[in-house]
């Protein structure tokens, strides 16, 4: 049974059509991979994943719940939609921390504020708030970033940003965690650093989307990769069939540069 | 009394709220810190025979007639100098005291009546009785009229240098001219239009002639005249 | 002169009018503020229009204009409202005026500072699962904060020295104070009251500073 | 009434007063206001402290008492210097206070441009073998004059508005004008002023998102 | 004869040394790569040699003249630096075009001032003008931008901006070209356009200094490579030395990530 189900996804911007028959599933522990060049609508792919866009047809079914549907209202209430992303995270782009809060506070404050809509939150706040910290410190100790807890986002460097973030959308427990290109704009020892976390998470099963330009990596680490121009998947695959024989005309004349290396 | 009379609406409210400006002998605050002063004195008696309780408020000169229509004041008693113009937008008691505008200049310049004035600067408030004796003189129209928002104000244009003659309130300039004040050197050159100051009330308004009636009794009885002289002023005949 | 002793205590004593005017208007026009931005930002447009309108006419005449028509309107108008008599209805009517008129200038500088926070800052919360409401306290309101305290700090300047207006409508702050002796003859007083102003204006100068320091910790 | 159409035109007379004092401030004080940023900018110590020092003073004080020390100050002090007489020195005299109290707000304004401008730009500038001034003509300007646009409306919004207070020093502008209609008890036209003061304003405004919208060709 | 000699430079914030006994040479028509890690001073190299930032000791020669030298103020004087700084040209990291200008005012901004100083100017000034004009579009089309001309940069991809920066700094004529990191945040496809350009430049004997994180790119396009680490050369020589047969421990565990690949 797939964890998620994505059923031909359609989006429009004004008249500029983003996305168009968007269909894939994902199994549980799976980790997919969405290549593809600038603009091809990746990132607005994960944003409708995430309840961030609304698509203008087509469904999305996570562990047989259909949580979206564009012909049935009733799945679009705003109450509901709430609840519905924690489904998702998504680690975005640019990271987007809140840059008043430390590295730490950062991981919480979400898990804060479910805890506060706890029945028993007024008996137990001790208990769950030492809880939610300890949380915190052992996904931010998974990450390797232990020593660097009280300090703030514009304090540390990109890479550890991004890092944080991960954390920070793992501490929700999601089904699916989302990555906007996590290396982009990381100089390559940082890239490294990034990738090992992500390589580490796909070892421990985490079911993951991760839209990337490093072509290296999306063929070490994902089961299934997705390319994807102007709005449609071109072609999809398990790494091996992706990069080393693509059918697609289109698909190799993308990898051209990798391939030559 | 009708009951939609000026004097009934004063009366459900208990109290005659007096718009007043700070300045001696008519309404000041003395050294010891009370508030007293001629018109302060009398408007406290006149409201007493009235059976009204007084409630005196500054105010600032420039917004005087807007504060008596809005009705934030009742009346204006601050020595103001009766003229036709304010008779014709306000009630005002027939006058209580003698009063002269005066040109007041800086010590030494020279001065041969108002001649010596033509097409110098000359100021005086706008709207006030010193205007209008200035459009009054033949000689004065043809000087440098300039008008000022503040009374007060004119003095300073003297001591510098920026006007040459200023037209003002006898009480005014003696209050604010001679030892102890920032215009020692400026002097009273001459005495123009004798002129009286009245209580101005809202149009049509008729306590005025129940002040009218008071202030007849208390010239009769001669308080008036102890009280005009406590302050150095003159009766109005 | 033992009169200048006098004189100082009681310049002092009609500053503290301007400094209470001060204090209560900004309690008051901060938060009216940031209600009359939400208006301004409404998605139902006559709401909006009307508040922006609203804003426009405060913003586009002088505060002096709106104090007389604030004081002196409803007699004007014969309304059936009127202010407290005395002395106490012309401060109570000054504070008004000045409320509703920062309250607008503050709502603009609001409205900039909200407008101006990253769309991703929104999203992110929304990802986690936040409400509406978490968002904007926990997440958006500090980064506001932070970007509006120098504009903010500027209109608050200008509010010191704008304290002096009341006198329009007769309350009796320091400026009218001074013209108090200038009625008797005597101009220093009136040169000194430069010298409140601009010590009050330096110790506020000192706290904003303080202040944008305080949200250094963090950068937007 | 049919003396409304003579107020009006005489309140439209003396509203040309405003305008005409609004124009000259703006024309002199633009310019001024650049040289006192330099001035506060400059890496001689002194000559920085004295500007700013003199900068907030005109900042921390009512434009209307700098009204009335630039007035009668030279008079009181017995300097050998004096306004021309009659309602010319008057006016000039205005002007200057006015252009002084806003060319130190101005400035202000152009240092908090100038300092965001990113280091890049002038490196980019000297790379390209470009002078200091050329730098500053070509390359810095513009992009400082679509940064400060907004706060420098602001400000001329509030310089619209100012400009009545030029009757402290007895020049007859619109206010002063109804006074003089108050004076005689008719009120409205105290309040018709609000509606030149709401005009001129909407037409600044106008002009200013135009002026914006002009410069929202490129993105800084 | 070398083109540039670098002798001796260092260079310290405050108490903090970025640059250390920095000496090497290049030679006219050749490509130097710069590689090391982030923080290890390769920026602040470029700056020095291009006079934004001021060594504290050493020497820089061009075409055996000593343009600067920290222990002889007579080369630092102000009026000189700047056509000094004319040997060199900079593509900054972040590109700093000038937003308020088209792609071609920005390619000919400062051939026009220049050309102001001539003094032939006043006579000439349309010849000149339109054979800047025309050396600017010959430059731009040279790096693809020819039907961009009059877009302005926020108009234009990163990449693009990236090559409109490249021809700006070539108009001058430079004797030596300096590049930071030209690559850092493009896509994969646009990376390959840029080092396409870059390539071309270095087919055409264009003398380059190159900052880059793009191993493959510096090992292809590079005569020679220098990696830094903490402020100083760790080691030089030829891409095939430094990459094929690095001597130092720290270069070969900077090198490992790539040559896994
Ligand atoms: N809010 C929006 N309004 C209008 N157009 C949009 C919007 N968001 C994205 N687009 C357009 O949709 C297309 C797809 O954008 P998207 O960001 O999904 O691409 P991408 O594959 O993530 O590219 P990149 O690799 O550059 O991040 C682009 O042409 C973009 O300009
Ligand atoms: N203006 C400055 N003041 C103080 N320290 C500086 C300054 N500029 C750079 N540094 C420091 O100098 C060191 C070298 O910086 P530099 O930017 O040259 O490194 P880099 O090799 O270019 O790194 P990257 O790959 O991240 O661009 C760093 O530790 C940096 O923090
Ligand atoms: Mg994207
Ligand atoms: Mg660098």
């Amino acid at each position: 049974m797939p964890v998620l189900e994505v059923k031909d996804i359609e989006k429009c911007f004004g008249t500029l059509q983003v996305l168009q028959n968007i269909s894939f599933s994902l199994e549980k522990g799976e980790a997919l991979a969405i290549i593809g060049s600038s603009g091809s609508g990746k990132t607005t792919l994960l944003r409708c994943l995430n309840f961030l866009e609304r698509p203008d047809k087509g469904k999305i079914i996570v562990n047989n719940n259909v949580i979206f549907d564009a012909a049935d209202p009733a799945t679009q209430r705003e109450s509901e939609v709430r609840k519905k992303r924690l489904h998702f995270g998504l680690v975005f782009q640019n990271f987007n921390l809140f840059p008043q809060y430390t590295v730490l506070k950062n991981v919480t404050l979400a898990l804060e504020l479910l805890a506060n809509e706890r029945p028993d939150f007024t008996q137990e706040k001790k208990a769950i708030q030492e809880e939610i910290q300890e949380r915190a410190k052992t996904l931010l100790s998974q990450v390797g970033l232990s020593d660097k807890l009280d300090f703030y986002p514009h304090m540390i460097s990109g890479g550890q940003q991004q890092r944080v973030a991960i954390a920070r959308a793992l501490a929700l427990e999601p089904d699916i965690l989302c990555f906007d290109e996590p290396t982009s704009a990381l100089d390559p020892e940082l890239t490294g650093e990034v990738l090992k976390v992500i390589r580490n998470l796909a070892e421990r099963n985490t079911t993951m989307i991760i839209v990337t330009h490093e072509m290296d990596f999306a063929r070490e680490v994902a089961d299934r990769v997705i390319f994807m121009d102007e709005g449609v998947i071109v072609e999809q695959g398990s790494p091996q069939e992706v990069f080393g024989n693509p059918k697609e005309e289109r698909t190799k004349q993308f990898l051209t540069r990798y391939n030559k290396d | 009394v009708t009951g939609d009379s000026d004097f009934s609406y004063v009366k459900k409210n208990g109290k005659l709220i007096i718009g007043y400006t700070d300045y001696a002998p008519m309404n000041y605050t003395d050294e010891s810190g009370t508030f007293t002063g001629f018109d302060t004195e009398l408007a406290t008696l006149v409201c007493k025979k009235l059976g009204l309780e007084p409630q005196f408020v500054e105010i600032i000169w420039d917004t005087k007639e807007v504060e008596l229509n809005a009705k934030s004041i009742d009346c204006i008693w601050n020595g103001l100098t009766i003229t036709p113009e304010r008779q014709e937008t306000m009630e005002i008691t027939k006058p209580y005291i003698k009063n002269a505008q005066v040109v007041l200049m800086k010590e030494g310049a020279a001065y041969n009546g108002t001649e010596s004035l033509i097409g110098k600067t000359v100021v005086a408030e706008q709207g006030s009785a010193g205007e209008d004796t200035i459009n009054a003189d033949d000689n004065l129209k043809q000087a440098n009229y300039v008008p000022k928002t503040l009374q007060t104000d004119c003095l300073m244009e003297l001591k510098a240098g920026t006007a040459d003659a200023a037209v003002l309130d006898l009480t005014l300039a003696k209050t604010m001219t001679g030892k102890g004040t920032s215009y020692e050197d400026i002097i009273i050159v001459d005495h123009l239009a004798e002129e009286d100051y009245g209580v101005a009330f809202r149009k049509g308004s008729d306590i005025c002639a129940q002040v009218n009636k008071i202030f007849d009794e208390l010239v009769a009885d001669g308080s008036m005249a102890a009280l005009a002289d406590k302050y150095g002023l003159e009766l109005a005949e | 002169m033992n009169e200048i002793p006098v004189i100082i205590s009681r310049l002092s004593e009609s500053f503290l009018l301007n400094c209470k005017l001060f204090a209560i208007t900004l309690l008051f026009s901060l938060p009216l503020g940031l209600v009359i931005t939400f208006g301004s930002m409404s998605r139902f447009y006559p709401l909006r229009w009307l508040v922006r309108t609203f804003v426009w006419i405060i913003r586009g005449t002088p505060l002096m204009l709106q104090l007389i028509v604030i004081y002196f309107g409803p007699g004007l108008m014969n309304m059936a409202f009127s202010w407290p008599g005395g002395t106490s209805g012309r401060f109570v009517a000054a504070n008004v005026a000045f409320i509703i008129n920062y309250a607008c200038y503050f709502s603009e500088i609001f409205r900039g500072g909200i407008e101006s926070i990253p769309q991703g800052q929104y999203e992110a919360g929304q990802v986690l699962g936040m409400t509406k409401k978490q968002i904007f306290f926990k997440v958006i309101l500090l980064q506001v904060i932070k970007r509006i305290v120098p504009p903010v700090g500027n209109e608050v300047i200008t509010l010191v020295k704008d304290t002096s207006l009341a006198r329009i409508i007769s309350n009796k702050e320091i400026i009218m104070m001074a013209g108090e002796y200038s009625n008797k003859g005597l101009i220093w007083p009136l040169f000194a009251t430069g010298i409140y102003f601009l010590v009050f204006v330096g110790v506020l100068t000192i706290l904003l500073d303080w202040l944008e320091k305080r949200l250094d910790y963090f950068r937007v």
